[in-house]
């Protein structure tokens, strides 16, 4: 079993099942069931390599595979599962079922060709949570962007071409930063030992001074800070949930984002430590700013999406708050917290897509009283809600208590800011509550359907979920153990 | 005896001779030749350089040059034939074709 | 004894969740039973806990919840004296209102999701009471807070009322922020969350860090317990269903608050600042709500500032230290506050849910189950001689007037004034609401409702009457809460006074309580008019600090959010960053200009390159 | 100044000025004379550097098939009667002349850097055979890729030029009719 290349084929089998797609575009029904079974496949395997993993672990790494791919520049095909990856691995082929699930009946157009941008997208996202060659994660953090504009621009909302290219020139700007800072290290690496090489292992052992340090990770930070987002880089994302079908809100969300934080936690951090912590009371304000500043914001949106596209923001401020803590309480809480942050957020965009297929409208003011007339829906959203808001006993607590305790034992004031950002979320999510599902129905009376079977599976396995990782997030949190003491054993 | 210098000054001038016909010349029919006259400086150049290394591989490029400019040439001349019937005109200018 | 603690906290989880995963497929029967017969299987074990255990302490780990680095947090339990009596109390309340609540809530078509609620929140409560892991608290203390917005909330399709839900929810979790900084601090400190292990080293904490502790700690009672200055929710928080009013709004979750500082008594203790503060918070808040809950009209209002006021002198007891104190005015005040609301529940409900006191009248006559038991509710808050609620005030205020310095004087004098109101309010409530009136309600226009609604709280009033008895001051059950709770950490058994001044302070308050009485027969006996001006009105805005909230606090902040929306992050951000991307636009525009499709511009070009070419190489040997 | 170099400085100039010539002529059928003349100049001066095919080659591919072709083209399509250039202000020359007069000053600054201008040629020849044998020696795939070359091009301008007399495209007659 250890020869087969499960890692390749996790990474791989999404885009294989959407090139199959690709040959049968006439045949919406069998695209649907192939890119159902394709991603099902695929969270089997992660799974299967999460059972391997834990057997045979040697250290950090539960699995490798390495490959020379360009050799005459030293590019290499290495792609390594820690627990890091692993959770992320998970999360990303279990929110793809869920949001090939989503688009079932959404999507009428093309269909084909949208489970194939998808399946794309999901083969970037897996790559980029497993290569550890500077190169080839470059490459597909370039590759997951691409297809998620297609899917924003070809099937999004009114807006959508414009926002699309908003989206695509924001992260692609980003990028360009970070590929000359991964060449610019390539260089200084291959002129101190002679060995021009993009693998990690190899140029965390660069020294660099302290200028040079500095220069590369604000260019790294930069491609990270606009995928977190970090404010004042956000501005695109709004824009993007806004215009993205469900399924590009779900995996721009739950996944497309944490992208940016593992960025940070496996390759910025521990590349560039000294300029990581003589920067990170600068990136712990400008998290605590996010926390509050679209926390604020988020409470007088008119567009539920564009709600919780800020909350987004905000919760994923917190998170940055808690790598720029650095210690082992904040990082497993920040990794946790991003896990939660993906599924919850996702859920809630996934009710918000329902709606929307239901009323044909994002504005609250076509909203109200929903308790009413779908009590289902209604008990989903609300559940979600508390989680969104960090109810002890869902997911979100647990992360935000892991991260804020961790923080006042080397900052106290943070802290103590970041719980009472915490209150500015209470504010807007109860307000969107109130607005969706409380109240009166503004429109005619007409009786909208509540959930189908479909639908209340996938809300159903999300808050499966919720509860899992808050009531027992002990198996989470002991796969990061491992990674998290490996990184602060390393950076100190 | 010639000095190495003075054959490539020689083609050196000639090259932007044909360069200045090719940028000055609104006919089609002269940036054609515009365009012949910077080969055959370019020949020259390579035929100096073969004789000054003594080494054919420079005569050998000469010969490729000749090949390549035959065919534009032909594919020229047949692409002017080819415009102006379709516009009536021998003047680059009043073609737009190219503009985004 | 772990399987009795674990089915006491789980029991009532159960119901809800069975009630909220296939209550709408059962029949309502069923649900009501579900509802009930986990509450009384509650019940049950609190008791078979009480007589297993006693006094005594009982830790066990249900499990591990959560560890990441050295931080680690499970579910746990710290069962004690303090903890017993809490669980039992809260049990035997919640099934009352349960019971009561299948009653008063037989019209509702809704009732799946409330009782799916009211279990919910007697399990959070429970967490409460019982745990030891004080992130376990955090759950409990959440969970009630969630239960609370969602039951005041519950007749969701008047905006009002949601609002009111919100309200609570915002305000309680302003005082969170508090509870969790306060647990950070701890966890700091200590490097664990445990009461257990906290209790004992609290002697280690330096005065300051115990100040701050115990300032933190107040904070998040202040806002649980709506006490000053975050008081406004509660008298809000009467939109909800009269039960949940009486369950979560009077006898339980706002009593949260004092049972958090007495579970953390020993942290308390180190600060003498802290716990003047304390003092200070619950002395000026009892009298605050008891002067503001004079001018109500609203029959629940009335006494939502009365739980207001009750639950300050629990917080004063706290403050001067006298944890039994506290606990018994608590237990009382639980029994009958509950007593009263349900008794309210039963007045609105006869009278097509109408709430004004001066609208009502002549109810003696026609509920006169409801008017019993209303005065027996009545009579122990204004604290009649020889009832708990007497016995239980008198000895906080005794405790409070032996405390030194000036500052203890002064929240005794206020206490007294405060007691002396609470017989005031309460008496005009119940003369204006009960006694025969000319323009009060004619029998035609009573509704009928169930004898069970009444015969339920018949237990109740029982209780009420002779709760006294748990801790009297002299004869046969002399101060068997004292002795019960003494092994709980600073528990002070006795009240240290002489004798002398224990009779004067006895009969003070006594005569207080009986003036307050009489003062109230002699005003509102004859019928009143409604008037609302000059001080009333003050009053009956309590001050205006709703209405300064919503000015200063409220307002700005809407106001702020959309002012960082459309001018900050739209007009600011977004547009300087889009303003970067038209800039590139622009130049690419000028860019294009020298795209002409002239063959002419383009060899140009080209021969220019070639000459920027040569010049980087000529600059290139000249450098070399 | 041996004979050798004698004949290459007269040749130069020839070939400057001939082509100067050609290039500011404004009658296109002198210009190509004008060029003719250049080109086999140039043969000569291939046949004095040494390159004895070459020089045939140039006078058979360049001054022979290329120049007759564009002679016939100008004939055949009249150019000259429809369309005299009329140009040779100062706006279109000065930046041509402006530009290649200061590519050359710096090719000319380049090659003074250089160490290598003043190395005198020793006159040397390389026989066709000799230039055969290695061509296929060395060069056998190019070789064969400029034969395909050759024949795609033929093929384009076969393509290119041929009438569409009855077809879809009637765009092909529309601007004689106007």
């Amino acid at each position: 079993m250890n020869g087969f290349p499960l890692l390749t084929a996790i990474i791989f089998l999404p885009l294989l099942g959407g090139l199959v797609l690709l040959a049968r575009p006439d045949r919406p029904g069998f695209c649907r069931m192939v890119s159902l079974g394709v991603t099902l496949g695929d969270l089997a395997l992660v799974v299967l390599l999460v059972f391997l993993g834990m057997e045979n672990a040697a250290g950090q790494w539960f699995r490798m595979e390495d490959y020379a791919w360009i050799p005459s520049v030293g590019i290499r095909y290495t792609l390594a599962a820690d627990g890091v990856s692993l959770m992320l691995l998970l999360l990303t082929a279990f929110l793809g079922v869920l949001s090939v699930l989503v688009s079932w009946k959404q999507i009428r157009e093309k269909v084909s060709s949208y489970y194939f941008f998808l399946l794309f997208t999901l083969t970037g996202i897996l790559g980029v949570f497993l290569a550890t060659d500077l190169f080839l994660f470059y490459f597909f953090w370039e590759i997951q962007i691409i297809p998620m504009f297609f899917l924003v621009g070809i099937w999004g909302h009114e807006q959508r071409s414009r926002t699309a290219m908003k989206f695509i020139l924001f992260t692609m700007t980003g990028s360009l930063f970070m590929l000359i800072a991964i060449i610019g290290l390539y260089v200084i690496h291959g002129r101190q030992t002679g060995i021009y090489t993009f693998a990690l292992p190899h140029l965390l052992e660069t020294s660099l001074s302290i200028g040079t340090e500095g220069w590369l990770y604000a260019a790294f930070m930069l491609s990270f800070g606009v995928k977190i987002p970090m404010v004042p880089l956000h501005t695109w994302l709004p824009d993007t949930h806004t215009q993205a079908p469900t399924a590009g809100s779900v995996i721009l969300a739950g996944l497309l984002l944490k992208t940016g934080v593992y960025g940070i936690f496996r390759f910025a951090l521990p590349l560039f430590p000294l300029a990581f912590r003589a920067f990170a009371p600068v990136l712990m304000v400008l998290g605590l700013i996010a926390l509050f500043y679209a926390s604020w914001i988020a409470l007088s949106q008119v567009d539920i999406k564009r709600l919780i596209a800020y909350s987004s923001i905000g919760h994923m401020g917190l998170v940055v708050l808690g790598l720029a803590v650095l210690n082992s309480i904040t990082l497993s809480g920040s990794l946790l917290q991003m896990i939660n942050h993906g599924v919850s957020t996702s859920a809630l965009f996934i009710l918000v897509g329902m709606l929307n297929e239901r009323i044909d409208s994002r504005q609250f003011r076509d909203f109200g009283g929903l308790w009413k007339k779908m009590p289902v829906f209604s008990a989903f959203f609300l559940f979600f809600s508390m989680a969104a808001l960090g109810l002890p006993g869902l997911n979100n607590f647990v992360g935000e208590i892991l991260i804020l305790i961790g923080t006042y034992r080397v900052h106290p004031v943070a802290a103590v800011f970041g719980f009472a950002g915490l209150l500015f979320g209470v504010v807007y999510v109860l307000r969107m509550i109130q607005d969706t599902i409380f109240g009166e129905f503004p429109g005619e009376e007409t009786t909208l359907r509540d959930l189908e079977a479909r639908e209340i599976i996938i809300l159903g396995t999300l808050a499966l979920s919720v509860l899992f990782l808050g009531l027992w997030p002990e198996p989470v949190l002991n796969l990061f153990q491992e990674p998290v003491n490996a990184l602060i054993s390393g950076i100190s | 005896m010639v000095p190495y210098g003075h054959v490539l000054i020689l083609s050196t001038i000639l090259f932007f001779m044909g360069a200045g016909c090719a940028l000055a010349r609104r006919n089609l029919i002269m940036i054609l030749v515009g365009v012949e006259i910077m080969l055959n400086a370019a020949g020259i150049g390579f035929v100096g350089a073969s004789l000054r290394w003594g080494e054919l591989a420079g005569q050998g490029f000469v010969l490729f040059i000749m090949a390549v400019a035959a065919s534009e040439v032909a594919v020229g001349l047949a692409l002017i034939i080819f415009v102006r019937r379709h516009t009536g005109s021998m003047n680059a200018d009043k073609y737009r074709l190219l503009k985004g | 004894m772990k399987a009795i603690l674990f089915l006491l906290i789980i029991f009532p989880l159960a119901g809800a969740t069975l009630n909220g995963l296939f209550g709408r497929r059962l029949p309502r029967k069923i649900v009501e039973i579900i509802a009930c017969a986990a509450l009384l299987c509650s019940l049950l074990m609190a008791t078979a806990a009480i007589i297993n255990m006693g006094g005594g302490t009982f830790n066990f780990v249900l499990f591990q919840w959560f560890q990441a680095g050295d931080l680690s947090v499970a579910m746990d339990i710290h069962y004690d004296a303090l903890a017993a009596i809490m669980a039992l109390m809260v049990t035997f309340v919640a099934s009352i209102i349960h019971f009561y609540s299948v009653s008063f809530m037989r019209n509702d078509t809704d009732y799946v999701r409330y009782f799916c609620y009211l279990n919910l929140f007697v399990f959070s409560m429970l967490v409460i009471a019982l745990a030891d892991s004080l992130v376990f608290v955090y759950l409990g203390w959440e969970g009630v807070g969630f239960c609370s917005y969602a039951l005041i909330g519950f007749w969701y399709g008047d905006p009002v009322k949601a609002t009111a839900g919100k309200k609570a929810f915002i305000m309680t979790r302003m005082g969170d922020i508090g509870f969790g900084v306060a647990v950070a601090v701890l966890f700091a400190h200590f490097g664990t969350f445990s009461i257990t292990h906290i209790n004992p080293l609290a002697a280690t904490l330096s005065t300051g860090s115990a100040t701050l502790l115990t300032l933190l700690f107040l904070f998040a009672a202040v806002g649980k317990s709506a006490q000053l200055p975050l008081t406004t929710w509660l008298p809000d928080a009467m939109a909800g269903p009269t039960p949940v009013s009486a369950l979560i709004h009077a006898a339980t979750m706002v009593t949260a608050g004092v049972y958090l500082l007495m579970r953390l008594f020993p942290v308390v203790q180190q600060s003498p600042q802290g716990m003047l503060v304390i003092a200070g918070v619950g002395a000026v808040t009892a009298f605050y709500a008891s002067l503001s809950a004079l001018a109500q009209r609203d029959i629940k209002r009335v006494l939502a500032y009365s739980t207001i006021s009750q639950v300050g002198y629990m917080i004063l007891a706290v403050g001067v230290g006298d944890m039994v104190g506290g606990m018994f005015h608590l237990l009382s005040h639980a029994f009958f506050k509950a007593l009263l609301f349900l008794c309210a529940g039963c007045v609105i409900q006869a009278l097509a849910d109408e709430h004004d006191i001066f609208k009502m009248g002549n109810l003696d006559r026609h509920l006169p189950g409801v008017f019993w038991l209303m005065l027996v509710g009545a009579l122990c808050l204004s604290a009649f001689p020889t009832l708990g609620g007497y016995f239980s005030k008198d000895r906080i205020l005794l405790s409070t007037f032996i405390q030194p310095g000036i500052a203890y004087k002064v929240c005794w004098a206020l206490g007294m004034s405060a007691a002396f109101l609470t017989a005031l309010y309460t008496f005009r409530m119940f003369f204006i609401a009960f006694l025969k009136r000319p323009d009060g309600k004619k029998a035609s226009e009573m509704h009928q409702i169930p004898r069970f609604l009444v015969i339920i709280l018949i237990p109740l009033a029982i209780v009420a009457l002779c709760d006294g008895l748990l801790n009297l001051p002299f004869g046969v059950g002399k101060r068997w809460l004292g002795h019960f709770l003494f092994s709980v950490p600073g528990a002070v058994v006795d009240v240290r006074a002489s004798t002398d001044l224990f009779l004067g302070m006895g009969i003070l308050s006594a005569s207080l309580s009986l003036s307050g009485i009489a003062l109230a027969w002699f005003l509102y006996r004859r019928p009143q008019e409604a008037r609302e001006k000059g001080w009333r009105a003050v009053l009956f805005s309590a001050f205006y600090l709703d209405t300064a909230y919503r000015y200063w606090i409220v307002q700005p902040y809407r106001w702020a959010a959309t002012l960082l929306w459309r001018q900050i992050d739209e007009k600011h951000l977004d547009a300087n960053i889009e303003g970067f991307g038209i800039s590139f636009n622009a130049a690419s525009l000028m860019m294009r200009v020298w795209s002409t499709g002239r063959l002419s511009t383009y060899l140009k070009a080209f021969l220019v390159g070639l000459a920027g070419l040569l010049c980087l190489l000529v600059g290139r040997v000249t450098l070399w | 100044m041996t004979f050798y170099g004698i004949i290459f400085y007269l040749l130069a100039g020839l070939l400057l000025i001939s082509t100067a010539l050609a290039v500011s002529r404004r009658r296109l059928v002198h210009a190509i004379v004008y060029l003719i003349i250049s080109f086999f100049t140039t043969a000569l001066l291939f046949y004095l550097l040494g390159a004895p095919f070459l020089a045939a080659l140039e006078v058979i591919i360049y001054a022979g098939a290329i120049m007759v072709m564009f002679l016939f083209i100008i004939v055949t399509l009249q150019l000259e009667k429809k369309e005299p250039e009329r140009e040779s202000s100062l706006r279109v020359w000065l930046p041509a002349v402006v530009l290649a007069g200061i590519s050359l000053a710096l090719t000319a600054v380049l090659m003074w850097a250089g160490s290598d201008h003043g190395h005198l040629l020793k006159p040397a020849m390389a026989s066709p055979r000799e230039f055969g044998g290695y061509l296929f020696r060395e060069f056998w795939l190019p070789v064969e890729i400029a034969s395909f070359l050759l024949f795609v091009a033929l093929a384009g301008a076969l393509y290119l030029g041929r009438e569409r007399t009855n077809g879809q495209k009637t765009t092909d007659s529309k601007p004689e009719a106007s």
